[in-house]
């Protein structure tokens, strides 16, 4: 049995009190990750295939109203409800605490989309075509799903393939910083941290300390790898 | 108390005769049932090829509900499969004698509702052209399955239930199986004696033949009980919302046995008047078969009152916001389910006349099975639409793919037992023969043969 | 350049197969003719430094390149704009580039204008076209008649621009933009004496105060302060800044505040002044700052007298206590900094309000301090390029413009209540510089497309976006795709052909060359070998951020200024037969529209609303139950000029007597993703003129029914769930 | 040698049984056939009370547990793949494919070891008639003439599976059965098919 | 029933199980062309083997990237201007020059879809060419000899001690 250890253990800080629900994130996943464009009867029917959704809460009555944005991708968790119900591991957990999704593997059972309490797997209900030229954006870095496949969010698993070939490479781990998924690059207001949860000393290890800290249906015992920082919300009404 | 209106005073031949009947060449109405029913399955077929084809879009499925109409259908074809363990198995061992005309009934339809479960999974599946990944078996991906998900449970349980109830049909069925190749010329000759395997009816045979049904109905009930657990456990194991629940494997059982129950006297009622049983299947067996669906159906209310009475007492929000949408949205399927499953069979089946009544039986089975089918979409549908992520809730509503497709499932199993039944012998005969031989005490010089029948 | 050669020639097959297919083909292995430059290796991507021209903020963008095909637009960390960050906008871009529904080569029109009919022709014949049609005029004396109608330019491109008009002759230049923050400098020339644009130091606040400043989707440098909010809400280890927002309707920026002050529509301004003469009468206000820009605070009060609270509670429709308790704390928090936003500005009273604004700036001394507010190193701009624009449709009403020359949408982005597409059909003879078949190309006689902006050179001046000069460049990160010019090119040629002044004054060959001009005269060397250096390291850098000239410009208040009077408000259109006023607002994902054909921008759901591919209308719950509309029903919005249908979206945070339309959709061309979506609410706006000529496109009044139920509204939230946090705990 | 009477009903056959052990034959010698089965010893006696089939059916569970738990433990074994912090071989799952494995080869042993303690299915042809599926039963006696080798059960006696008509000639005895049989009211005899 | 009949039928259904599981174990199938005939008559013995040019002399990004790349057009014709230029087949390249064409060689190692596979990491783990390209510098035409299944893939990475974490090789 081959030791599955890592000196990596990959998280994600949000600052809720930071997001402003912009959406940037969404379409910089989009583009990263060649999600597929979903015209408005797919999406009237449920089918949306982005992997970052950012959730907009009304809480209140007017004047009395706010809203609370929460911007949820995949939260890796470290106990995935998806993962053991996977009947081909098409779903799995990664050494360095990703949760894994192998396209060529899966079946199609949809089993962990439904175990997923997040809601965060999508699936290939359609062949998604891009018409031409449009499908030059594709990045080559990862593949274009086939339909009857689950699809989720990998932390940009590519960058991090990328940049753990160049550290190992130079013979030296990964540096705190160097691989970012393309969400955490893109928010403009530096919300998303992501980093190595196994250094304590990287930025994201250090966010996560916040008393602000929680996580996502904590109640269920998931243990994500995606930590939320409380929002400020409104104290005041005027 | 043995019952008058067995037919003691016939000869075995005319027994054989009238228990074969159904075996008698095939009239129009057959082939037209045939070709209906096939035609039914062809559009099944049709629409699974659509499927394939077009994509999973062709369903109502979405996210958050991305188990629909098909897993429904899995969950209650595998629940129908308890009516012959049900029936036979238990009964058998509980040496009920009023069981023998209608177990054959029962172990087919065990047969070929576990059959038609078995392709549910497959149908349901987004890439069904790689259905090999789930078989485990040596291979050069150097990968096996993974036995940590009820998925493959689910497999394992359903191949050991196929293949055992594949053998407990033919066990019981091999006596049977000589008389039909002794009555029996041409290609069915050839095809009985193949496999009649040379049965003769020694003595030794019969010893060993008793102890083996003996035992495989022992062993096939912790099998059946199996089955269904795990198909619960799909469920129970997982986080979602009104599924992580440690009722569902006994209430699945019980659901299960319910339902097959009910399946089996419509299933009695249709063939005792196809094929003019009346005899043979007599209002003493629906008044036991009626008890027994009481029982049963208490039972199932039982579990339903302890599912709900909890989740309404703890009212943990999300699961109690699951209910709530049920009752809410489903308010006319969710009433039918429980007059079906519950009101009306405890009500009705207290009265023995009603319970003699073929035709009163006839709509509280059906009524019983539809509520059940209603019970699996109500326990699949409403707790995946409102799921911990109330931002992402959604709705389902299934295609005429898969209403397609589930036509064709029904319409299969009935042609399945539309061949079976002209094909094979469909009552026990030598069980029933059996009964009728032991009723009559023969004084023997060496040995009294024991009139067991009055025992019942 | 040898990479460009490789560009072209490109085309190996990627190293992951992309598409999943049958296996029963081999596939082709396409070498290149030429190998690649040193630097790059195929299966590595290569990033080039670029800038984003989406809108005016003029962010930095690093271009990730594979195979020679553009596939992903980056912040450049560099930029001091947008600091490697960037906005959902500016990724989408990408597909302008690629979009399936590029014009291809130049167009001329065969059937009636609007038709969308065009034959194909070449460059040459376009371009003799054009010069045709310019030398006519130039035969006929009226050079005057030839019009010009772009976007707010900055950089080289309004120098060539300018350059090119006059040397015709003609003065016809309108660059007007619905949103451009015409007004704001309108504001700064008036209290300050200059007109500049403001930069805000949000980062370092610690009290914001925003007067329908949108400033995390649309107004001035949205990433830019994106950053910066989140930077003063937790950029900081102690402090946390606060942040209130007032307007009618609740933005998304409005979302993320702490305090959300639903002040009556065009009452801002009388707020403001309310809360500056609490302060003065509080003795709260920055004593030395007041001096310093000359104002003197019992005189100032004096003034304010007719704004006491109980009035401007009443003007505005919020509570005493809270008015109060905000100006206090706006006060008594230093640094704190207030914004005026264009849901302001767009009142017959918005340019008085938005200097009402300025002033509370002043009274807690905010200008010129950290956390408080700088003049920006912006480039110029017009400070009503509104009139400018009416005056050349009454030109083109005359009949006196023979020749237009068209650049952006305006056919979409113009408001009909200026006449402007009437007067368009007037104009014997448009051209069009688009890359899709907007609304604009439609009405064209000749299209001569384009480059996609990733296909272009260019330099950008960021609008706003900092205190010290700086300009990005623009570089073409692949080669183009189809037969099309770069605007620049076409004036040049367009100028050599016509020969004379135009020629003599435009002597260069290509736009690039003209480019690498004016940067040459900016970093004050002249073009040669050491040029070329720099000019490389430009590139690579993607353009000059740093700069020794310090940030010398401050505020200071002009003697002359007067002090604002926001009056009250005038609204186009009865009270009683349209009860509710209609805020037109850009709509996050298409800012005015220019965003509605890229498919990611239409697939991603309003932050606020998660409304997809569609428009909407936004109505207060009360309201709507009140006129029996429900989530999604169809409803009808009728103005004194017109009315439209949409689907309704029932919205907490709006004022009950406010609803809201957002721009960006109802394109008639733009491609697939664009056409026949949603509407236009430009269409209903009625023609208010605000004071100094500036126009008020929110002071139009509605009247709501309810159509059907059917409005065919897609969100993607669960309407139900959307209010359910509870059951998440958030 | 073996030779079949036919009887009509089960009374006959009982006199042409108690007829034959009259005349000498063991109970080992004589076995009825019937398509319904009777009890133990009302026609004939098999004597054989303990079958040895379940053995086999164990012997399966046994191997379906080993086969289902090498399945499920060995497979996560020989490719550890992580999932939801679940162990590689984790108990539960285990538990219940093994359970699965050891009931379907408890199964599949049982019903083999039933045909394989039945002898069936037999290639040889052997005496039936069709007339026993009517409800008929079959009497059966094997006819050992003395000095044939015989096979009997383990610990039994030759004396007791040949009775003491053995000594006779196999045409005497066969004499002999027939005339017994026909004073029970046999319907008909059938002898051994010649090959 | 003739025993004979038996035995034949037992022999066929046994063979026809056989079959099936074979058909099974190498599902799914893989049936390109494992030697396709290339536009030009490519030899990779001459190359290779008569001349000795090392691999990566003309797969030149084989040890940076995860394609290894095929030599550019201009590579081969900078060569073959002097080198026999008049051969039928240097003949061919020639023309393809001269149109401005690329060669559409035939992808001869595929892999399946779904599978990333880094050149530059085996060459950086000392894994030698041949490993998964066979022995290149004998062939006339150039033939794929490892079957590239993943459980190939996995025997080596596990004998290596490399990773056999899924996301390796398939993101």
């Amino acid at each position: 049995m081959e030791k599955l250890t890592s000196p990596y253990k990959w998280g994600m800080v949000i600052d809720l009190d930071r997001c402003t629900g912009c959406g940037a994130c969404v379409v910089a996943c989009q583009a990263e990750n060649n999600v597929a464009i979903c015209d408005k009867k797919e999406i009237a029917e449920g089918r949306n295939m982005h992997w970052l959704r950012i959730e907009r809460f009304w809480v209140g009555e007017y004047p009395d109203v706010r809203v609370r944005f929460l911007p949820v991708m995949c939260q890796h968790c470290h106990d995935a409800p998806c993962e053991p119900v996977c009947p081909v591991y098409a779903s799995y957990h990664n050494p360095d605490g990703l949760n894994g999704q192998v396209y060529n593997r899966c079946v199609g059972t949809r089993y962990c989309g439904n175990n997923c309490p997040y809601a965060v797997r999508v699936f290939n209900f359609y062949q998604h075509e891009w018409p031409k030229p449009l499908e030059n954006q594709l990045s080559p870095d990862i593949t274009v799903r086939p339909r009857g496949v689950m699809e989720k969010c990998s932390f940009c698993i590519q960058r991090i393939r990328r940049v753990k070939e160049t550290a190992k490479g130079e013979g030296r781990l990964i540096r705190d910083g160097e691989v970012q998924p393309a969400c955490a690059q893109t928010c403009p207001a530096e919300a998303l941290t992501f980093g190595n949860m196994a250094d304590p000393e990287s930025r994201a290890a250090r966010l996560a300390r916040s008393p602000r800290g929680f996580q996502l249906l904590e109640q269920l015992g998931t243990h994500p790898s995606v930590i939320y920082l409380k929002g400020g919300g409104r104290e005041h009404v005027g | 108390m043995s019952d008058k209106r067995i037919p003691v005073s016939k000869s075995d031949t005319l027994m054989n005769d009238e228990m074969l009947s159904s075996l008698r060449p095939p009239g129009l109405a057959w082939y037209a049932l045939i070709a209906f029913l096939g035609a039914v399955v062809a559009w099944g077929l049709f629409a699974f090829g659509y499927q394939i084809t077009r994509g999973m879009y062709v369903t109502g499925l979405d996210r958050p509900v991305m188990w629909g109409l098909y897993i429904v259908n899995f969950v209650f074809w595998v629940g129908l499969s308890h009516s012959g363990t049900m029936v036979s198995a238990i009964l058998r061992l509980s040496q009920a004698n009023w069981r023998r005309p209608i177990l054959r009934a029962a172990e087919a339809m065990t047969v070929f509702s576990i059959s038609v479960a078995g392709l549910f999974p497959l149908i349901h599946l987004g890439r069904n052209w790689v259905f090999f990944y789930l078989i485990p078996y040596p291979n050069q991906r150097g990968l096996w399955p993974n036995f940590r998900s009820p998925l493959l449970w689910d497999a394992m349980a359903i191949t050991t239930y196929i293949i055992g109830s594949v053998l407990f049909l033919y066990l019981g069925m091999l006596p049977d199986l000589a008389v039909v190749r002794d009555r029996s010329s041409g290609w069915r000759h050839a095809l009985f004696r193949l496999l009649a395997l040379g049965w003769r009816g020694t003595a030794h045979e019969w010893t060993v033949y008793h102890k083996a049904s003996t035992l495989m109905a022992a062993l096939i009930i912790p099998v059946a009980v199996s089955v269904h657990s795990i198909v619960a456990w799909d469920f129970a194991v997982t986080v979602v919302p009104g599924w992580h629940s440690t009722i569902f494997p006994p209430y699945f059982v019980i659901g299960a046995i319910l339902s097959g129950v009910a399946a089996v006297i419509t299933l009695m009622i249709i063939i005792r008047r196809a094929f003019h049983l009346e005899e043979y299947l007599t209002p003493l067996h629906f008044d036991n078969m009626g008890k027994l669906l009481l029982v049963i159906s208490l039972l199932w209310s039982y579990a339903y009152f302890v599912e709900v009475q909890t989740t309404w007492y703890a009212h943990e929000p999300i699961e109690w916001e699951v209910f709530s949408f049920m009752s809410g949205r489903y308010t006319v399927p969710l009433l039918v389910m429980l007059l079906g499953n519950s009101l009306l069979p405890i009500t009705a089946l207290c009265f023995k006349r009603v319970r003699r009544s073929i035709g009163a039986m006839l709509v509280i089975t059906l009524l019983v099975n539809v509520g059940m089918l209603i019970e699996r979409f109500l326990i699949i549908v409403p707790s995946l639409s409102h799921k911990n992520m109330p931002f992402v809730w959604g709705s389902y509503r299934p295609s005429w793919v898969e209403l397609s497709i589930t036509a064709a499932a029904f319409a299969g199993f009935a042609l399945l037992y539309a061949f079976f039944v002209k094909l094979f012998p469909m009552v026990a005969l030598s069980d029933v023969r059996e009964l009728e031989a032991r009723s009559v005490s023969v004084p023997l010089g060496r040995a009294e043969l024991p009139s067991i029948a009055g025992k019942e | 350049m040898k990479r460009r050669t490789f560009l072209q020639l490109s085309g190996m097959t990627a190293a992951g197969a992309l598409l999943a297919g049958c296996q029963s083909k081999n596939e082709k292995l396409i070498p290149y003719l030429i190998g690649p430059d040193e630097g790059v290796t195929p299966g590595r991507a290569t990033y080039y430094a670029s800038s984003c021209a989406f809108c005016p903020a003029g962010c930095g963008i690093l271009v990730r390149e594979s195979e020679g095909r553009a596939k992903k637009i980056e912040g450049n960390p560099d930029h001091p704009v947008n600091r490697g960050r960037l906005c959902a906008r500016g990724q989408a871009v990408l597909q302008e580039l690629y979009h399936p529904d590029r014009l291809q080569q130049p167009l001329k029109r065969s059937g009636a204008r609007g038709s969308g009919e065009f034959t194909r022709i070449t460059w040459a014949e376009g371009l003799g076209l054009l010069t045709a049609k310019l030398k006519e005029l130039q035969q006929e004396h009226s050079t005057d008649g030839l019009a010009l109608l772009t976007p707010q330019l900055s950089g080289s491109l309004a120098t060539l621009v300018t350059a090119f008009m006059r040397s015709f002759g003609s003065s016809r230049h309108v660059s007007y933009e619905l949103l451009a923050p015409d007004w704001l400098r309108l504001a700064d020339r008036q209290t300050f004496g200059q007109a500049g644009l403001p930069f805000y130091d949000l980062a370092e606040t610690r009290y914001l105060l925003s007067f329908g400043a949108d400033f995390v989707e649309n107004h001035l440098s949205p990433v830019q302060y994106g950053n910066a909010f989140g930077r003063m809400r937790q950029g900081r280890d102690t402090v946390r800044g606060h942040f209130t927002y007032i307007g009618g309707r609740m933005s998304l920026t409005c979302a993320s505040a702490d305090r959300w002050m639903p002040a009556r529509p065009g009452s801002e301004g009388a707020l403001a002044l309310g809360m500056a003469r609490l302060i003065l009468e509080e003795k709260l206000h920055d004593k030395s700052a007041l001096a310093a820009n000359g104002l003197r605070p019992e005189e100032l009060l004096g003034r304010l007298k007719p704004y006491d609270l109980p009035r401007v509670a009443d003007m505005t429709g919020l509570a005493k206590e809270s008015i109060a308790e905000v100006a206090r704390e706006f006060a008594g928090t230093g640094p704190s900094l207030a914004l005026a936003g264009e849901s302001v500005a767009f009142q017959s009273n918005g340019p008085e309000s938005v200097r009402a604004i300025q002033l509370l700036n002043m009274l807690a001394g905010s200008l010129n301090r950290p956390g408080g507010i700088y003049p920006a190193a912006a480039p110029s701009g017009p400070d009503n390029s509104f009139t400018q624009l009416m005056a050349l449709i009454e030109s083109m009403q005359a009949g006196r413009i023979k020749l237009a020359l068209i650049k952006g949408d305006p056919v979409h982005a113009i408001p009909p209540a200026t006449g402007f597409q009437q007067a368009l059909d007037k104009v014997p003879f448009c051209v069009s510089f688009a890359t899709l078949l907007d609304d604009s190309a439609l009405q064209a006689d000749l299209i001569l497309p384009d480059h996609a902006a990733l296909e272009s050179w260019g330099d950008v001046e960021p609008l706003a976006g900092s205190r010290r000069p700086l300009y990005g460049l623009m570089q073409p990160v692949v080669m183009p795709l189809h037969d099309t010019r770069q605007f620049g090119d076409v004036l040049l040629a367009a100028a050599s052909q016509l020969g004379g002044a135009p020629a003599a004054a435009l002597p260069q060959k290509s736009w690039l060359e003209f480019l690498k001009g004016t940067v040459a005269k900016r970093v004050s060397g002249k073009m040669g070998e050491k040029f070329e250096a720099r000019w490389v390291d430009l590139l690579r850098r993607g353009g000059q951020f740093e700069s020794n000239r310090g940030p010398d410009n401050v505020y200071r208040r002009a003697s002359a200024s007067s002090l604002p009077d926001p009056a009250r408000p005038r609204f186009a259109g009865d009270e009683t037969q349209y009860p509710l006023h209609l805020q037109v607002y850009p709509s996050s994902a298409f800012t005015d529209g220019r965003g509605a054909p890229f498919p990611w921008l239409q697939q991603l759901p309003d932050p606020m609303s998660c409304v997809v591919w569609d428009s909407w209308i936004e109505i207060n719950p009360v309201t709507a139950a009140g006129l029996g509309i429900s989530q999604g029903d169809l409803v009808e919005v009728a103005s004194p000029r017109g009315s439209l249908r949409l689907p309704a979206v029932i919205y907490p945070g709006i004022r009950p007597d406010l609803v809201a339309i957002p721009l960006g959709q109802g394109h008639k061309g733009g491609g697939r993703y664009a056409r026949e979506r949603g509407v236009n609410p430009l269409a209903l706006l009625v023609l208010v003129e605000g004071s100094e000529h500036q126009p008020a496109w929110n002071a139009t009044r509605v009247r709501l029914t309810r159509v059907s139920k059917s409005g065919e509204l897609v969100t993607a939230g669960h309407p139900q769930g959307s209010y359910r946090s509870d059951l998440i705990g958030i | 040698m073996e030779i079949l009477g036919v009887f009509a009903d089960v009374e006959s056959a009982g006199r042409a049984v108690d007829g034959l052990l009259g005349e000498g034959f063991t109970e080992a010698q004589v076995t009825s056939l019937s398509s319904v089965p009777y009890p133990d010893g009302v026609l004939a006696k098999t004597g054989r009370h303990n079958t040895w089939f379940h053995w086999l059916a164990l012997l399966g569970g046994i191997g379906g547990a080993c086969a289902g738990f090498l399945l499920a433990a060995g497979t996560a074994w020989v490719y550890p793949v992580q999932t939801g912090d679940k162990p590689i071989i984790a108990l539960y799952p285990t538990a219940i494919v093994t359970y699965e494995f050891t009931m379907l080869f408890a199964m599949i042993g049982a019903i083999v070891g039933m045909l394989l303690e039945m002898k069936l299915p037999s290639l040889k042809k052997r005496l039936y008639d069709p007339a026993i599926a009517e409800g008929c039963i079959g009497i059966s006696l094997s006819i050992h003439p003395g000095g044939e080798a015989v096979i009997c059960e383990a610990g039994v006696r030759p004396e007791e599976c040949i009775g003491p008509v053995s000594s006779l000639s196999a045409a005497e005895q066969k004499e002999r059965a027939e005339e017994v049989m026909r004073a029970a009211g046999v319907l008909r005899i059938i002898g051994e098919v010649q090959p | 029933m003739k025993s004979s009949w038996l035995i034949v039928g037992l022999v066929f259904a046994a063979g026809l199980l056989a079959v099936a599981l074979l058909l099974l174990y190498s599902l799914p199938l893989e049936i390109s062309d494992r030697s396709p005939v290339q536009p030009i008559a490519f030899s990779h013995k001459v190359h290779a083997g008569a001349n000795g040019i090392p691999c990566l002399y003309c797969h030149r990004y084989a040890p940076v990237s995860s394609s290894a790349g095929i030599p550019a057009l201009a590579d081969c014709r900078a060569c073959h201007l002097f080198i026999s230029p008049d051969s039928p087949e240097i003949r061919k390249l020639m023309a393809y020059w001269d149109k401005r064409a690329a060669i559409p060689w035939v992808r001869v190692n595929t892999l399946p879809d779904h599978v990333y596979f880094p050149h530059m990491m085996h060459i950086r783990a000392k894994v030698d060419c041949s490993v998964c390209h066979g022995a290149v510098a004998t062939m006339e035409r150039i033939g794929r000899t490892a079957t590239l299944k993943m459980g190939w893939c996995l025997g080596c990475h596990r004998r290596h001690k490399a990773s056999i974490d899924c996301w390796t090789c398939h993101i």
